[in-house]
């Protein structure tokens, strides 16, 4: 049975729960699901909110491309992806990744692959609001996510 | 062709898109780099560390050394940080 | 910072996103929470339902004993498990794990971690109840779960 | 001290739990389950594959080495299938 991959890029919140109960739906077989939320977090206790830039059109490109990688490589029914963009207040979930297969191991495989490509391949940039006004900065790619590619080859 | 820009490469230009047409002896991407670097300042402000430039043509992943015969789309940024 | 831990056994289902929701909660230092959602799964078109049984108060110690090794192992901020009893329809969720923490990868592998232990660890038994009304089985542990521990040692 | 069946080896037995008082010379896990199997037809049938039988003492997996001194309760079960 071939994967069913969805892709969404959004301003706007998700539901986790929904997405959830969505790629387990009229399919018995889904006997685990893992799901990935990366939240805006606030290392220093500076940050307001982060500005999430994207490359319309490449970023659901890519992203599917990516997805489609990870079915090819683990029994996966279904993978989803959310990632917003636009405006994200500390807390909130920018990211959410959710994998169904018959076995738990695929569907946590599947997920990391997804989440370690998406870090340095997927066309997104993110920017800081600072909490006293002041112009924040681009954030910096890490050196780490460009490494965890290389564990997967 | 279509040149888009994004995150500080956008902003160092001051422009998110536009149209440009090299001449002929540019060929690879990394080529137009330099080309781009020649047309002002905030180009070459932009462009300093080509090696710091993400590249896709028609909206897929490229090295510097890729042709850009044919392509429709340039689109030049920072490294990603997504997720 | 010490790991939040929480275990619940229960026969009730339970709210996955309300579980999410609750683990970043006040804590503005996670950027990352991994789920899994284990679900009832019907294999052959066979099965109606499981029932679960388990052992009261060993249920419970033991899956904290796994949480708190997985939070050793890994910096993670909180880690919470469900798991239910009784009667569990096809497609309803059996146990979820949520892992908390400021890095994707100490996220995924606790939950991983917590799940390959659970599986053959904390003293849960599967019974089946057949679409036909005849009496099932008791599921059988698969070799593959004993090995699946392995690979943590 | 205390003894308490689940799964099929309850089913098998035909007791969820139960108080015995083995004899001074059942010292092992090993030890309790064979002379459990003394006790009866249902008692066999239940623990003659002693392999697959997991044990806990005071509600934590030991091996059937294990000494039983000091055990308030053991829990006698098939391997577990959680998860």
């Amino acid at each position: 049975m071939p994967c069913r991959i969805a892709v969404r890029i959004q301003s706007e919140p998700f539901d986790t729960a929904a997405e959830i109960a969505d790629i387990g739906r009229g399919d018995s077989d889904v006997g685990a699901v893992v799901t990935f939320s990366g939240l805006c977090r606030d290392e220093a206790g500076t940050l307001a909110a982060l500005e999430i830039e994207h490359y319309p059109g490449m970023a659901e490109a890519e992203i599917t491309r990516i997805a489609e990688d990870a079915a090819e490589r683990w029994p996966v029914s279904a993978l989803s992806v959310i990632h917003r963009h636009g405006r994200i207040g500390i807390g909130e979930p920018i990211v959410l990744v959710v994998a169904a297969s018959r076995h738990r191991q695929a569907a946590f495989s599947a997920a990391e692959y997804l989440m370690d490509f998406l870090k340095s391949r997927a066309p997104f940039w993110k920017k800081e609001h600072r909490v006293d006004g002041s112009a924040g900065s681009w954030v910096d790619a890490k050196e780490a996510d460009e490494q965890a590619i290389s564990r997967w080859e | 062709m279509k040149l888009v820009y994004f995150a500080w490469v956008r902003e160092r230009i001051g422009l998110a898109e536009e149209e440009v047409t090299p001449p002929d002896s540019v060929t690879t991407v990394h080529e137009l780099l330099d080309w781009l670097k020649t047309r002002g300042e905030e180009y070459a402000e932009a462009l300093k560390y080509p090696e710091a430039i993400r590249v896709a043509i028609n909206q897929e992943h490229v090295r510097q050394n890729e042709p850009i015969a044919g392509a429709r789309e340039i689109g030049l940024f920072p490294p990603m940080t997504g997720g």
